[in-house]
């Protein structure tokens, strides 16, 4: 079989039939993707959500819930045209109401959203100005406005779904999507039916008007292997989370497909905490990052199904910048920087010391967000650093744990992607602001990046609406952030899909690669 | 009965037994157990083994069923019964042989009928594997057998569980499932051990009846009183090999071997008070010890020091065990002196108090009501702490003699455990050697685990550790029991002579009433927790005046003078 | 002993006393594992109202987390808190889940049936599997019982996910004899089933042959045999009940660690059911439903004792007419 | 006539000395055997496997069994051989210490039960209950939940999960041991208390539990795995047997070698401490 997109099929589209779909993440503990807002809800959303707006597999912004838009000179009023004719599952109309329902949903605290919140963060109000235009008020420009809401964090629901109530609105959140939420059997399976009404495909789509699957069985496989047997036994048509040494595997299969769909935002990458000795000096993070041989490790590990990344932000991202000079693998380099940085002695076991302080690195990870192999790639990193007198130690964490170590600034290394449309990913990531915490210790910007240079031209990307300077300034930045040694790039978000080849016309969607199976049908 | 399977035109012998040879194990560890025994048994007739523990009489017997037991190599130049070749028998043929041709009492009775099922089942069995009794046939069948052999109220006990028999009754079930199926010969082993002398008479009986019908019957003991009731000819069995045989008067007589005549006069029956058993000298008289008066001059104790300070003395003690209706009065108002360098013998029926009147005059018991005395001071009613200084005074020799030393420990450890404390290693170690000296034992085995040890040597151990404290008396509870008749006398020898030496006052309990007679000076018979008669021994053995004690004394089977 | 006379009365009177000993204990149970469960996860680091609020990933406000203390007491002093916490429970109301925002009941409702269905086939079939082993092996051959003893160790020696994982390759992805993951349809619980009573079958068959080989050695097996009685009989009408007797005993144990292969096993076959809550709720710090679970288990092993206690009376009447 | 003085002498001992050489058993000696390798691979892994445990080489990764690696490599170039001497240490030290606390635990509850009269003995009696109902896997997520994860916490949770099962059973073994004869003369003779537990009962109590105890060790490493396997056990790159056990399994289909060797390894260690246990316990059991 291929990888990237499957072929599509010779004969048309036949209708009926109900894919399995076999999740390898965590089980949502709401759908409702406004409410928390990860990526599992993501998945689960792009079947029976829709957004404002798209992206396509280049990179632009298409239409979808809104026709289309127009900004003012002063970048604060965005005024959308919404679709008509287009009514929710539950035969709420769409309209420019629920548009404002929508983003009042994920301003109010109570709904406890924290993708979607800080999304919006910006927009002050909307104004229902007829029944197809909205108006949102910023407070400040945001050329992120429309990638934010591209997401499926910020898809609009029927405000008459969300009046139920949170508890009743987390096991079946209604929208306009090709599916509807049918039943939710915890720890087992989701079960989505078609929406025959179904008539707002995205600009991007190939097939509009309803699914022709009659519905989706969303089950949730937490054990990869039992994941990928149960693909095998043809239990289940598609599987996500598919581990690297399965891949390969499949590749020589006739029976599989493979969708590699890396997910936007940030690229896979170590953070080094500048916010505290040893890495508040440059030269060590530069010695810790020439110390380790990521390529080698890669290759080992993800047996070709992964490219090495050298950019804060994922290669789907139009604006990521690449710098592969600043990371090659040099040993001596490493001690020599180090030898100057005044770490020049050295205990029994190797471990280099400055003024009786052991140079050890700590390196929280969380066992819920790495997968094996990426943990094996750390032990990989944690050898090579040892040669050049490191002492890294991994510490294997449950969620919480992680969280709560991260939140008290226990760690030099942490790696945490996140997930998000556009460049703007940049400014959570490392704009100074996003080193306070939020009352429950909760930051993104996990190097600690404090420097005034680097805010400032994230503010400016921010209110920058040309495509062309706004890149500009993203480049720049980025640029600083590698050349600062903050991250340890290392690939994209990994996040492959194994497809029976009786699955046909299935997708990845341009925003959070989310696959869509509005257009799939079963041979 | 039915008809039999098995054709009974045989004429020959019932059994016929050829130079049977039973080995275990195989290669180095090889050992055999029974070699080259021949015998046989007429219908009708009663052969008896007798021998030494360990002499592979059980063995022998459970050979004929071809049941020697697993990893047993079984040769023979003939083994039949009643025309049958066993040693060639299939699987098949064999379980026909056995419980309809051959029934078998095991040596064990007590754990001999499966615990988790009714008493009705298990007598039962053989009718329904050979019968094909139905099951209502079986029920009828099994109480008219429990009648048989005594059991009072057999329907109740049919359906009870072999846990809520007393072993008589236990052992009675076990005969009755034994010959359930009408067998033409029966082997019994040891069918008596643990009984009481009237429930042992009255299995006696039932044996001589079945033999008195044609029934043959090969039985094992050790006591030869129970050979010579029933046997017609007795085996005499030592170290696997057969080494004397004849009719019964002759063998009782002696025999024709050494190890008959010594196995002979090891019985106590009949032999005076203070004349060793096995040497039949006259013991010493007693000497004087550590300022006590000797207790008695000359033999059989006719004159008992009476006035002096009993060492131990109970009075009006009583102990009730469990209350309402479930209580047992197991003693009831018992008075007892027990005086310096005397021995007094306690005899009764089994569950009438002996050992719990035992504990209490060794204060492990604390009497309900009354209050023991230790060399006049206090002894019961008192804290432990109180007592700890003084317990040393007190000894006991148990008839368990494995369970009562600490496996982990050496000879020498456990007796200088005993020991009186704060001495110096020299003088422990000496005494030490002294101690197994005094007990004829060899100086060098107190290296040795106690569990290496035989049985005569191992209760000579606990006698060894009971001396080492230096008591004043000592409660010796069934303390042959457990030996074979020859180790049996040694030990009482032993024991004799101790008291001699050093003026210790015995209390001995025992149902066997030749020990008691050929030991004590004066004896109590317990019935139902009281003493029913009490007396200078020779003066309650040839006119005994309770009804209890007659019943008793008839009962003893008696061995023809010799 | 004075069982002779008065055995009818004691059989009725000891079933009572039975009766009324195992409720009291079961009783004394369930309300000391409340306390200590309760204890315990008051010893959770962190802040219980962030708990509560989704924990430290959730962007709890200083006025949420206050709100939360309030509801739940959590700014009482801890008697007070316990206190509630025990009336609640005799209430039997469980509290709400922190992450999944739902009534700990109701999500102990969905998930127990399927983990007591899974516990209990597993169970069963490792009875049945070691009564098959107890009774394949032949009697006295030394070699028989060395390859025995090797076979018990190493299936009760095998983790529940690397025997899952084998059962899996083979009778799924190579021979599609089962489903690999749970369906919903008896063929999707008989490789969980299989996985999770393979290494308790090799536990209670090393058990039960030990007192087989016990209760065939016993004099009353020579008695037996001597009667006539076959092998078989031996085995059946003998032997297999004394072998079972310790079986019997272990067996709420058995399921308790059946309840935490559960964990493992519905992880690997993708089953809904208790472990996985508890597995999840652990990973979250939820700590209504971990409460809630260890009390289901508590609870069904109180039951299950009182269940093996009654069949081992049934099995043993040396127990039921018992005299104390 | 003279008595053959060697026919009848009462006190000659038993005509089979128990203490006839045992015949050795290859399984015993195969089980002691590979039980020194053990201790040695623990206290000095170096001699046994000189290279570095954790010692990468990503390029050498996936390699089969080989003369060069005699168990294969793992998924970074890792020596599986190595590995596994190496962790020898920690995974024993999990099942040694979860062991000693399961016992030290049971051995405190006992005791009081014991001898702390009929009141203790009933608050004992359910405090083993309650820990009954807390099954294994259970109570180790309790801790964990307490402690967060990592190997104290297994350990402790395996430990202590196991406390009321040897607590059942040391605790009938002191009962059957104080009602013993030898106690009892003990007692006859005037010790006190205090030297009668001791030197006496906890002896005689404890030897039989030396051979579950050896049991134990196999079953906690087993256990211990399930917790690594489900990202709660031990942390990288500590060769530990369990969480290489579980870390292997993501690829059982693709590199057979490193489940197999580790699996292996955990049911030879359990396999002969069996073995050994059993022979400890037929000798306590010879010897009571
Ligand atoms: N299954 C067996 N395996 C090995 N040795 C055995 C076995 N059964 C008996 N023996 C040995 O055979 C010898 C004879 O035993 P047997 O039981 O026949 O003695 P006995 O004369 O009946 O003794 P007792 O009077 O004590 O019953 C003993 O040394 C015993 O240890
Ligand atoms: N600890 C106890 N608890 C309850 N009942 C007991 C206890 N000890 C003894 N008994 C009962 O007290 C009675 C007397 O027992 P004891 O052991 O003193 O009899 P014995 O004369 O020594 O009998 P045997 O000759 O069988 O040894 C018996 O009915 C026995 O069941
Ligand atoms: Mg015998
Ligand atoms: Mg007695």
């Amino acid at each position: 079989a291929c990888a990237g997109e499957p072929e599509p099929a010779a004969t048309g589209p036949t209708e009926g039939g109900t894919l399995v779909y076999a999740s390898g993440d965590a089980e949502p503990t709401c759908l409702d993707p406004h409410v928390g807002g990860n990526y599992p809800q993501a998945l689960l959303a792009t079947q029976f959500l829709e957004s404002l707006v798209s992206r396509d597999a280049d990179g632009a912004i298409v239409p979808w819930l809104a026709e289309s838009w127009t900004v003012s000179e002063d970048a604060l009023t965005w005024e959308f045209t919404l679709a008509e004719g287009i009514e929710f599952t539950d035969g709420t109309p769409f309209d420019a109401e629920a548009v404002k329902a929508n983003i009042e949903h994920l301003q109010d605290p109570a709904t406890q959203s924290s993708t979607g919140y800080l999304a919006v963060q910006k927009v002050e109000s909307v104004e229902a100005v007829d029944e197809t235009t909205a108006r949102f008020t910023l407070s400040a420009p945001d050329s992120a406005l429309l990638e934010s809401l591209s997401q499926p964090w910020l898809a609009i629901e029927s405000p008459t779904g969300i009046a139920r109530g949170m508890e009743e609105n987390c096991e079946s959140p209604v929208g306009t999507g090709p599916f509807v939420v049918d039943s939710w059997a915890k720890q087992d399976r989701v079960t989505l039916t078609r929406n025959d009404g179904y008539a707002s495909a995205p600009g991007d789509a190939a097939h509009d008007g309803p699914a022709f699957l009659d519905g989706i069985e969303w089950r949730f496989i937490p054990d990869s292997a039992s994941r990928y047997a149960a693909l095998q036994a043809g239990e289940v048509d598609v599987i996500d989370n598919v581990q690297p040494d399965v891949l390969v595997q499949a590749e020589q299969s006739e029976d599989l497909v493979e969708l590699d769909a890396p997910r936007p935002g940030s690229s896979n990458r170590i953070e080094l905490n500048s916010g505290k000795a040893p890495f508040d000096d440059v030269a060590v993070r530069e010695a810790f990052i020439r110390s380790v041989n990521v390529d080698d490790a890669v290759a080992s590990l993800f047996q070709g199904t992964a490219e090495r990344s050298y950019s804060p932000l994922a290669s789907v991202e139009p604006a990521a910048y690449s710098d592969d000079s600043l990371f090659s693998y040099d040993i001596d380099e490493a001690n020599d920087l180090l030898d100057e940085a005044g770490w020049s002695e050295k205990d029994a076991d190797g471990v280099r010391m400055k003024d009786g302080e052991r140079l050890t690195l700590t390196f929280p990870v969380s066992t819920n967000q790495s997968i094996p192999a990426e943990v094996s790639l750390f032990e990989q990193l944690q050898a090579g650093a040892k040669e050049a007198g490191f002492d890294v130690q991994l510490d294997l964490l449950d969620l919480a744990s992680w969280y709560s170590a991260l939140g008290a600034n226990e760690y030099d290394l942490v790696s945490a992607p996140y997930t998000k449309v556009g460049p703007d990913v940049l400014r959570i990531l490392y704009h100074s602001d996003g080193i306070v915490p939020a009352p429950s210790g909760y930051f993104a910007n996990h190097s600690q990046i404090d420097d005034p240079a680097v805010d400032a031209l994230l503010d400016e990307a921010s209110a920058t609406l040309d495509e062309a300077d706004r890149a500009a300034l993203y480049e720049e930045a980025q640029a600083d952030v590698l050349e600062g040694y903050y991250i340890l790039p290392l690939y994209d978000q990994q996040n492959h899909f194994l497809l029976s080849t009786s699955v046909h016309d299935a997708r990845a969607l341009g925003t959070v690669s989310t696959p869509s199976f509005a257009a799939a049908w079963l041979s | 009965m039915s008809a039999r399977d098995v054709s009974e035109t045989s004429t020959g012998p019932l059994l016929e037994l050829d130079g049977l040879t039973v080995s275990f194990g195989s290669g180095s560890s090889r050992t055999t157990v029974v070699r080259d025994v021949s015998f046989s048994i007429a219908a009708g007739e009663c052969v008896a083994i007798v021998g030494e523990s360990g002499s592979g009489k059980s063995v022998t017997a459970r050979s004929i069923l071809g049941l020697a037991g697993p990893g047993a190599i079984v040769e023979a130049r003939r083994l039949a019964v009643d025309g049958h070749d066993v040693s060639r028998a299939g699987g098949r043929e064999l379980r026909r042989l056995r419980g309809d041709v051959v029934g078998l009492i095991s040596q064990d009775a007590l754990v001999s009928l499966d615990p988790l099922r009714r008493v009705a089942a298990e007598v039962g069995d053989p009718l329904r594997l050979h019968r094909d009794a139905s099951r209502r046939e079986r029920d009828g069948a099994v109480i008219e057998l429990l009648d048989r052999v005594g059991i009072p109220r057999p329907e109740v006990r049919a359906r009870q569980y072999p846990h809520q028999l007393s072993g008589g009754l236990r052992q009675r079930a076990l005969i009755a499932s034994a010959i359930a199926a009408g067998p033409r010969l029966l082997i019994a082993d040891e069918p008596t051990t643990a009984l009481d002398m009237t429930v042992q008479a009255g299995i006696l009986r039932l044996l001589g009846a079945l033999r008195d019908e044609d029934t043959g019957l090969l039985l094992i003991s050790h006591d030869l009183g129970v050979v010579a009731a029933v046997a017609d000819r007795v085996v005499v069995m030592r170290n696997g090999s057969i080494v004397d045989e004849g009719a019964t008067a002759a063998i009782l007589a002696g025999g024709s071997h050494a190890y008959t005549r010594q196995l002979v006069r090891a019985v106590p029956a009949g032999v005076p008070r203070g004349t060793a058993l096995l040497s039949r000298e006259p013991l010493p008289t007693a000497t004087t010890i550590a300022g006590h008066t000797p207790a008695r001059e000359g033999r059989g104790g006719a004159s008992l020091d009476r006035e002096g300070r009993a060492v131990l003395s109970a009075r009006g003690v009583a102990k009730t065990f469990g209350h309402g209706t479930d209580a047992t009065h197991a003693v009831r108002g018992i008075d007892l002196d027990v005086h310096p360098g005397e021995t007094i013998g306690v005899v009764g029926e089994s569950g009438g108090g002996k050992t719990t009147l035992g504990r209490i005059l060794l204060a492990l018991t604390e009497p309900d009501v009354g209050t023991v005395l230790l060399d006049g001071e206090p002894w019961s009613g008192i804290r432990e702490r109180e007592r700890r200084s003084r317990r040393r005074l007190a000894g006991l020799v148990s008839q368990d003699t494995s369970s009562s030393v600490d496996p982990r420990w050496s000879v020498g450890r456990v007796i200088a455990d005993a020991l009186p404390p704060r001495l110096t290693s020299d003088e422990r170690r000496r005494r030490v050697r002294d101690a197994l000296a005094d007990v004829a034992l060899d100086p060098d085995l107190r290296t040795r685990s106690p569990r290496t040890l035989s049985g005569g040597q191992r209760q000579r151990v606990g006698i060894a550790r009971a001396l080492a404290a230096e008591p004043r008396v000592i409660v010796l509870d069934e303390p042959v029991s457990a030996l074979d008749a020859t180790v049996a006398a040694g030990v009482l020898d032993l024991l004799d002579a101790l008291q001699r030496d050093r003026g210790l006052a015995y209390v001995l309990i025992s149902h066997d009433l030749s020990v008691v007679r050929h030991m004590s000076d004066r004896v109590a018979v317990m019935l139902d927790g009281v003493v029913v008669e009490t007396g200078p021994t020779e003066a309650v053995f040839s006119s005994p005046s309770h009804e209890y004690t007659r019943r008793l004394l008839a009962d003893v089977p008696v061995l023809p003078p010799a | 002993m004075a069982l002779l006379t008065t055995v009818h009365g004691t059989r009725a009177r000891s079933v009572a006393r039975w009766a009324a000993r195992s409720a009291l204990r079961a009783a004394v149970v369930l309300w000391a594992s409340a306390t200590l469960v309760f204890f315990i996860t008051r010893l959770v680091p962190g802040d219980p109202a962030e708990a509560a609020l989704g924990g430290p990933g959730s962007q709890a406000s200083e006025e949420a987390l206050a709100a939360v203390r309030e509801r739940f007491g959590f700014d009482q002093p801890l008697i007070v808190q316990y206190g509630m916490a025990m009336l609640a429970l005799l209430r039997l109301d469980l509290g709400t889940s922190y992450s999944l925002r739902q009534p700990v009941a109701q999500i102990l409702g969905d998930t127990v049936p399927g983990t007591v269905i899974l516990a209990v086939l597993a169970l069963l079939l490792a009875w049945v599997l070691a009564l098959a082993l107890t009774l394949a092996q032949s009697r006295g051959s030394r070699v028989g019982a060395a390859v025995g003893d090797t076979v018990e160790i190493v299936a009760s020696a095998v983790p529940h996910f690397w025997l899952g994982t084998i059962l899996i390759a083979v009778f799924s992805t190579g021979l599609s004899w089962f489903p690999p993951v749970s369906t919903g349809t008896p063929a999707g619980l008989v490789l969980p089933v299989v996985t999770l009573a393979i290494p308790i079958a090799g536990f209670l068959a090393h058990v039960m042959r030990g007192s087989l080989d016990e209760a065939l050695r016993s004099p009353f097996a020579v008695s037996a045999l001597a009667r006539g009685e076959t092998e078989t009989g031996l085995r059946s009408r003998h032997a297999l009940r004394h072998a079972a007797l310790p079986a019997l005993g272990l067996s709420a144990w058995a399921f308790g660690y059946l309840v935490g292969g559960a964990v493992v096993v519905e992880t690997i076959f993708a089953r809904p059911g208790l472990g996985r809550s508890l597995l999840q709720a652990v990973t979250v710090r939820d700590v209504p439903v971990v409460t809630g679970v260890v009390l289901v288990s508590a609870l069904v092993y109180v039951v299950l004792t009182i269940v093996t206690d009654a069949l081992t009376r049934l099995v043993d009447p040396r127990i039921a007419t018992e005299v104390r | 006539m003279t008595l053959d003085a060697a026919t009848i002498d009462p006190l000659r001992p038993p005509p089979r000395p128990e203490r006839r050489r045992r015949r050795v058993r290859v399984g015993e000696v195969v089980a002691v055997l590979f039980t020194v390798a053990l201790v040695i691979a623990s206290v000095a892994p170096g001699l046994l496997a000189p290279l570095d445990p954790t010692a990468v080489a990503p390029l050498e990764a996936f390699r089969p069994p080989s003369p060069s690696h005699p168990f294969g490599t793992d998924e970074s170039g890792r020596d599986v051989y190595t590995r596994l001497v190496h962790g020898t240490g920690a995974s024993l030290l999990i099942g040694l210490a979860a062991t000693a606390i399961g016992l030290g635990t049971a051995l405190v509850l006992a005791l009081v039960a014991v001898f702390g009269g009929r009141v203790a003995d009933g608050i004992v009696g359910r405090t083993i209950e309650v820990l009954f109902a807390f099954p294994a896997l259970l109570s180790a997520l309790l801790v964990i939940l307490v402690l967060g994860p990592g190997p104290v916490a297994a350990t402790v949770a395996v430990g202590l999960s196991t406390a009321p099962g040897y607590a059942r059973i040391i605790r009938t073994s002191l009962l059957t041991v104080r009602a013993s004869g030898y106690v009892e003369s003990a007692r006859l003779l005037g010790h006190s208390p205090a030297r009668v537990v001791l030197r006496t009962i906890l002896p005689n109590a404890l030897a039989p539990l030396l051979a579950l105890a050896t049991l134990g060790v196999g079953q906690a490493v087993v256990w211990a795995s399930s917790l690594s396997f489900l990202g709660l056990g031990a942390q990288p790159p500590a060769p530990e047997w369990g969480a290489m056990l579980a870390s292997a399994r993501v690829y059982l289909t693709t590199a057979w070698w490193l489940t197999v060797f580790p699996g292996l390894l955990i049911v030879a260690t359990t396999l002969a401490a069996t073995a050994i246990g059993r022979s400890l316990d037929a000798r306590s059991r010879r010897s009571s």
